[in-house]
């Protein structure tokens, strides 16, 4: 019997597969397609101090094997998550993980720590990502002394272990990771979307109404793989892989790379049931390249180990 | 009604305007579960985002849908390129359609473009209630126009055409006096058409239908998202819509 | 009758398109589908000081809507390229670029100066993303100074203008224009290839035998269109730009975002005729979308302005 | 010949051994040009990079060329669904063939797996320079074997498969003694086999094929090369070979 089960800081996974954060909301709309408790994991979409209404549309666009988002942190606020979402996610047999965002180290703060409040959450992911309004338009998630100070307050503030989300548009992923570990974050979360932009040609602007968007999907999968990779080698906190992934391939391809879990985010969109059917399919695959359980697999690509 | 991943087979595909497809599908669970203002949500070979598409006709006996769809990028382009026999999978019946609660009252269609395919179904449904039904039916040009002889076996039918090719000259809103009496209107259609009708019937009852790009379609990523009338927040066009109360969003 | 002419420093081009560097050799293979002299120009393969064998196979993955190569700039080196395969191009009707790269300062400086010695190349496409052994694997292209100062010297060594070839694995990519600028560059190309990675399930180790490659093809359109629509809002200089394109609506898209001609690489391996089918398909294209030019569609896309 | 980008139309679809795919196609200048040893390089749809493939038979009066492949990955799979009437686009003839001057000398032909094809096309053309031909194939096991009797046709062919299942057991390298007098061999394989034999036979005159992911296939990326035996360079495999002399490269 092939062992899916995998064990990370706060979260005892019966598998390594989770839908990533922004693309399975709350998990209420995938409920009707399948059992969540399937899952190893439910990631729910960015909680911020109190309720965004995001940006103006268009917010999503298709590229090549991918496609491009700017939802801008729609959700009700951190408050009415934990009353209106969580206790419904909780009543499913999964790991929740919250991802929490914010435009300013206090923002983030409130936020981790209000989510102390609940005793469903297993974890937190920091989303790092996000424009940070008060210093000036840089995003926490490219300077690593931004990243390391807002790790160190949400660790302050969280009783639950952190896993950083980080950017993969950065020069220097691996002086992320290290600088985020040096903060305390108990695993790192990756990779979020490479910042793209499309112009539509009849009315000549950019199709996103943001002008850039996120951009995700199977076409970012190799930049996904590589961070992970040189990551992998330069810190000892687990990492949550994500970029890309559709099937159960993919998820040993992250595995070998150096994943110790999986998150999948834009395949919900063409396959609402991608996910348990990746579940399904894991064992047959391990056993294919010769595993017999996920953990074997962990970081078994990198060649310099 | 739940929505579910169905296998659509495909029956028969017949270019009916200018590239304007329409598509014959067989599927059993939403032939007998869908609404009229439903779409299907489809997969197409080789894109990593589904295409909406409403439903324009169903046959209930016969386990068919039809869709009626205009080429428009390369979703639609490929999706014209599908044949007989060819199998495809949509999500649906996706989203709330049109609700219809009052029998025997008069009802105004004005639909533009390839808005006019969702209100060919609604069309039939409230004729089978006994409803009087008109219709306005804008396009481009008489190249675009079709169905025009399906609505007029429901009533009325207006056809106008922006360059006056066909039909009536000018836009779908010159002719809604010409239209007579009507109870409450539904329309879909582009958005500055909407935004036309709604400021033109600004009392009357009426239920209109949005468009706007979606990742998910089933309401979980937010994309798709329109602002409520109030300015406190969002509809979701996917799940809330694609069909509102004409004063219940900001077009 | 739509006006495909762009006139760029050093480059008088019939139209915009030219096939980009890497992907099209010194012009011979592909000479024997078409006349060359159909190209706005031809960017030659990566000339280094002296020759070089590349690296160990495979060099070369295919990915979602991409690929990846680590061909590691197998050339004869620049004297051989001027002897063997300048001339040869230099019979076309067309304009020559030839792109330099190197290991350290002084072996840009003695590519830079012995194209020179030829009258047949029209400009330099400086390409700063190879690994500089001498600093410590530092690359010239993801270090602002760096970049300034390799730029500075091969201005210097060259009498032609030199078109800097920025890398897009960089946190702030207006950030190295503007150095590159400022140091003399007369224009940019971009973007080269983001740093990637594929696993091979069966051997579990990375696919190319270089570990990581760069990926390029339709995947990386979005983060090409992002950084030139960034970049042309903060310099004056004009861009090639590249980078997934593969029809004449790519090329409109790129025009737009603010390039003034568009190189195609992976595009040629899928379709060797791409090039002059994009020629003869970008008037009808930009006609539809209302332009009579290329030079009036130049950054028409940009809001700010 | 001139490498050029042709249409290829599918005239038939076989399954000849497990996951093994016989196709064959119309093509008149392909046809009509290519030798024994040069390939296809086609496109797939959806794929960015072109698959080589070998040109396993010519029927120059029918204007067909059949290729032989094993699905392994995405492309193969996606090729093993086209179906007879349609289309694919192909540059070929691609590379450099067998160069065979000799007539009426005994050759030896060596194929490993997938690597048997190109032989086909090549003991054909010897078969018909009146050469004598002795033939070596190499499977994994029975499932896998596929054209024994066409080789037959050609000459004394021995079958041997790696566990035994069907004919010898074995490695090809094994049967190489068995095989008797020859002046010269063609081999076309996996590199372990290709090394195996070339070191067996050190000082046999003797062609092999060469396989390595390709970029281009026109000789333009450099992405396909192999070390010249002189350490001093590399050949690239899509223009320079894929045939080499045994001696030529460092496998
Ligand atoms: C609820 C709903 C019902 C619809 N019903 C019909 C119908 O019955 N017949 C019909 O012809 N069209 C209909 N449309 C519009 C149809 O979805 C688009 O024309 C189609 O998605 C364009 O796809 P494409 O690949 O050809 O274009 P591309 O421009 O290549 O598409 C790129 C992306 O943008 C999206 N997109 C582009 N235009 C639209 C649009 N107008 N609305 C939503 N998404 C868009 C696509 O879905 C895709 O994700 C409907 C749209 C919605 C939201
Ligand atoms: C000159 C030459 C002739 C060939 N002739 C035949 C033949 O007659 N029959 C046959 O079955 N196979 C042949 N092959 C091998 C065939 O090209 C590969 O099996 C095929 O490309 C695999 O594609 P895929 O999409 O199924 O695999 P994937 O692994 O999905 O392919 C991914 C990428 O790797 C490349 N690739 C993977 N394996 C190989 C390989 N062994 N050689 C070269 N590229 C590879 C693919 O072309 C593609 O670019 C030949 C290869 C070469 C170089
Ligand atoms: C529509 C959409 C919304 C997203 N919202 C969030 C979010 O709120 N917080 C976050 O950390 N990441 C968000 N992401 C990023 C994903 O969680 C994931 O990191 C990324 O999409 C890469 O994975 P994928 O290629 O499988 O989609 C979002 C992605 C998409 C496509
Ligand atoms: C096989 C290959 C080889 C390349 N070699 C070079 C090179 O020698 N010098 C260089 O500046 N860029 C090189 N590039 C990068 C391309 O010139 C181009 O910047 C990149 O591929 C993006 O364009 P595309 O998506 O159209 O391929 C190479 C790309 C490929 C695919
Ligand atoms: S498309 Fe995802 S919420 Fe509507
Ligand atoms: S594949 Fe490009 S040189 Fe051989």
């Amino acid at each position: 019997m092939t062992n899916l089960a995998v064990r990370l800081p706060g979260l005892e996974l019966k598998n390594p597969i989770m839908p990533a954060s922004g693309c399975f909301g709350f998990g209420r709309e995938y409920s009707s397609f399948y059992d969540l408790g399937k899952l190893g994991a439910v990631i729910m979409k960015a909680a911020t101090g109190t309720g965004r209404l995001g940006n103006p549309t268009p917010r999503v666009a298709e590229t090549a094997s991918g496609m491009l988002n700017a939802i801008g942190l729609q959700n009700p606020g951190v408050e009415k998550i934990i009353e209106n979402e969580v206790p419904f996610l909780g009543a499913y047999d999964t790991c929740i993980i919250a991802n929490i965002a914010g435009s300013t180290l206090e923002e983030y703060e409130k936020v981790a720590s209000t989510f102390n409040e609940t005793n469903l959450v297993h974890a937190l992911e920091l989303n790092i990502s996000c424009p940070n309004v008060k210093e000036g338009g840089i995003q926490f998630g490219t300077d690593p002394s931004l990243a390391q100070a807002v790790t160190e307050i949400v660790k302050k503030a969280s009783k639950l272990p952190v896993y950083v989300k980080l950017s993969p548009n950065v020069t220097n992923i691996v002086e992320m990771a290290k600088a985020v570990e040096a903060a305390g974050a108990d695993g790192l979360s990756m990779i979020n979307t490479l910042t793209g932009m499309q112009i539509h040609l009849p009315s000549r602007k950019p199709l996103i109404a943001n002008k850039t968007g996120g951009l995700s999907g199977p076409a970012i999968k190799p930049v996904a793989i590589r961070m992970i990779y040189e990551v992998k080698q330069h810190v000892d906190i687990p990492i949550i892989g994500m970029g890309g992934v559709s099937n159960a391939e993919d998820v040993l391809e992250f595995l070998l790379a150096g994943a110790s879990a999986v998150a999948v985010g834009t395949a919900n969109f063409s396959n609402p049931y991608v996910c348990p059917e990746i579940i399904d399919a894991l064992p047959e695959t391990l056993e294919r390249y010769g595993f017999n359980s996920v953990e074997e697999a962990i970081g078994k690509g990198i060649m310099s180990v | 009604m739940m929505i579910q991943k169905e296998n659509m087979i495909i029956r028969s595909v017949t270019n009916i305007a200018l590239d304007t497809i329409e598509m014959v599908l067989e599927n059993t669970y939403i032939s007998k579960t869908a609404i009229p203002g439903q779409f299907l949500h489809a997969a197409i070979e080789g894109h990593t985002l589904r295409r909406p598409i409403s439903i324009a006709d169903i046959d209930q006996e016969k386990e068919t849908i039809t869709i009626l769809f205009k080429i428009l990028g390369k979703g639609t382009e490929k999706l014209a390129t599908y044949q007989p026999g060819m199998t495809f999978d949509a999500l649906g019946p996706s989203g709330n359609g049109f609700q219809v609660d009052n029998t025997r009252a008069t009802y105004l269609l004005i639909g533009g473009g390839i808005g006019v395919p969702p209100l060919y179904y609604l069309g039939k449904t409230l004729a089978e209630k006994k409803c009087n039904i008109v219709s306005i039916l804008g396009f481009q040009t008489e190249e675009n126009v079709f169905y025009e002889e399906r609505f007029q076996a429901l009533g009325k039918t207006f056809i106008v055409t922006n360059d006056g090719s066909y039909g009536e000259t000018g836009f779908v809103t010159d002719i809604i006096e010409k239209a007579g009496h009507f109870d409450s209107y539904f329309s879909c259609g582009p958005v500055p058409m909407l935004k036309a009708i709604t400021s033109k019937l600004p009392t009357k009852p009426g239920l209109i239908s949005l468009e706007e790009r979606m990742g998910c379609g089933v309401g979980a990523c937010m994309a798709c998202v329109i602002p409520s009338a109030d300015g406190k927040g969002y509809q979701k066009i996917c799940s809330d819509g694609p069909v509102f109360h004409a004063q219940e969003v900001s077009l």
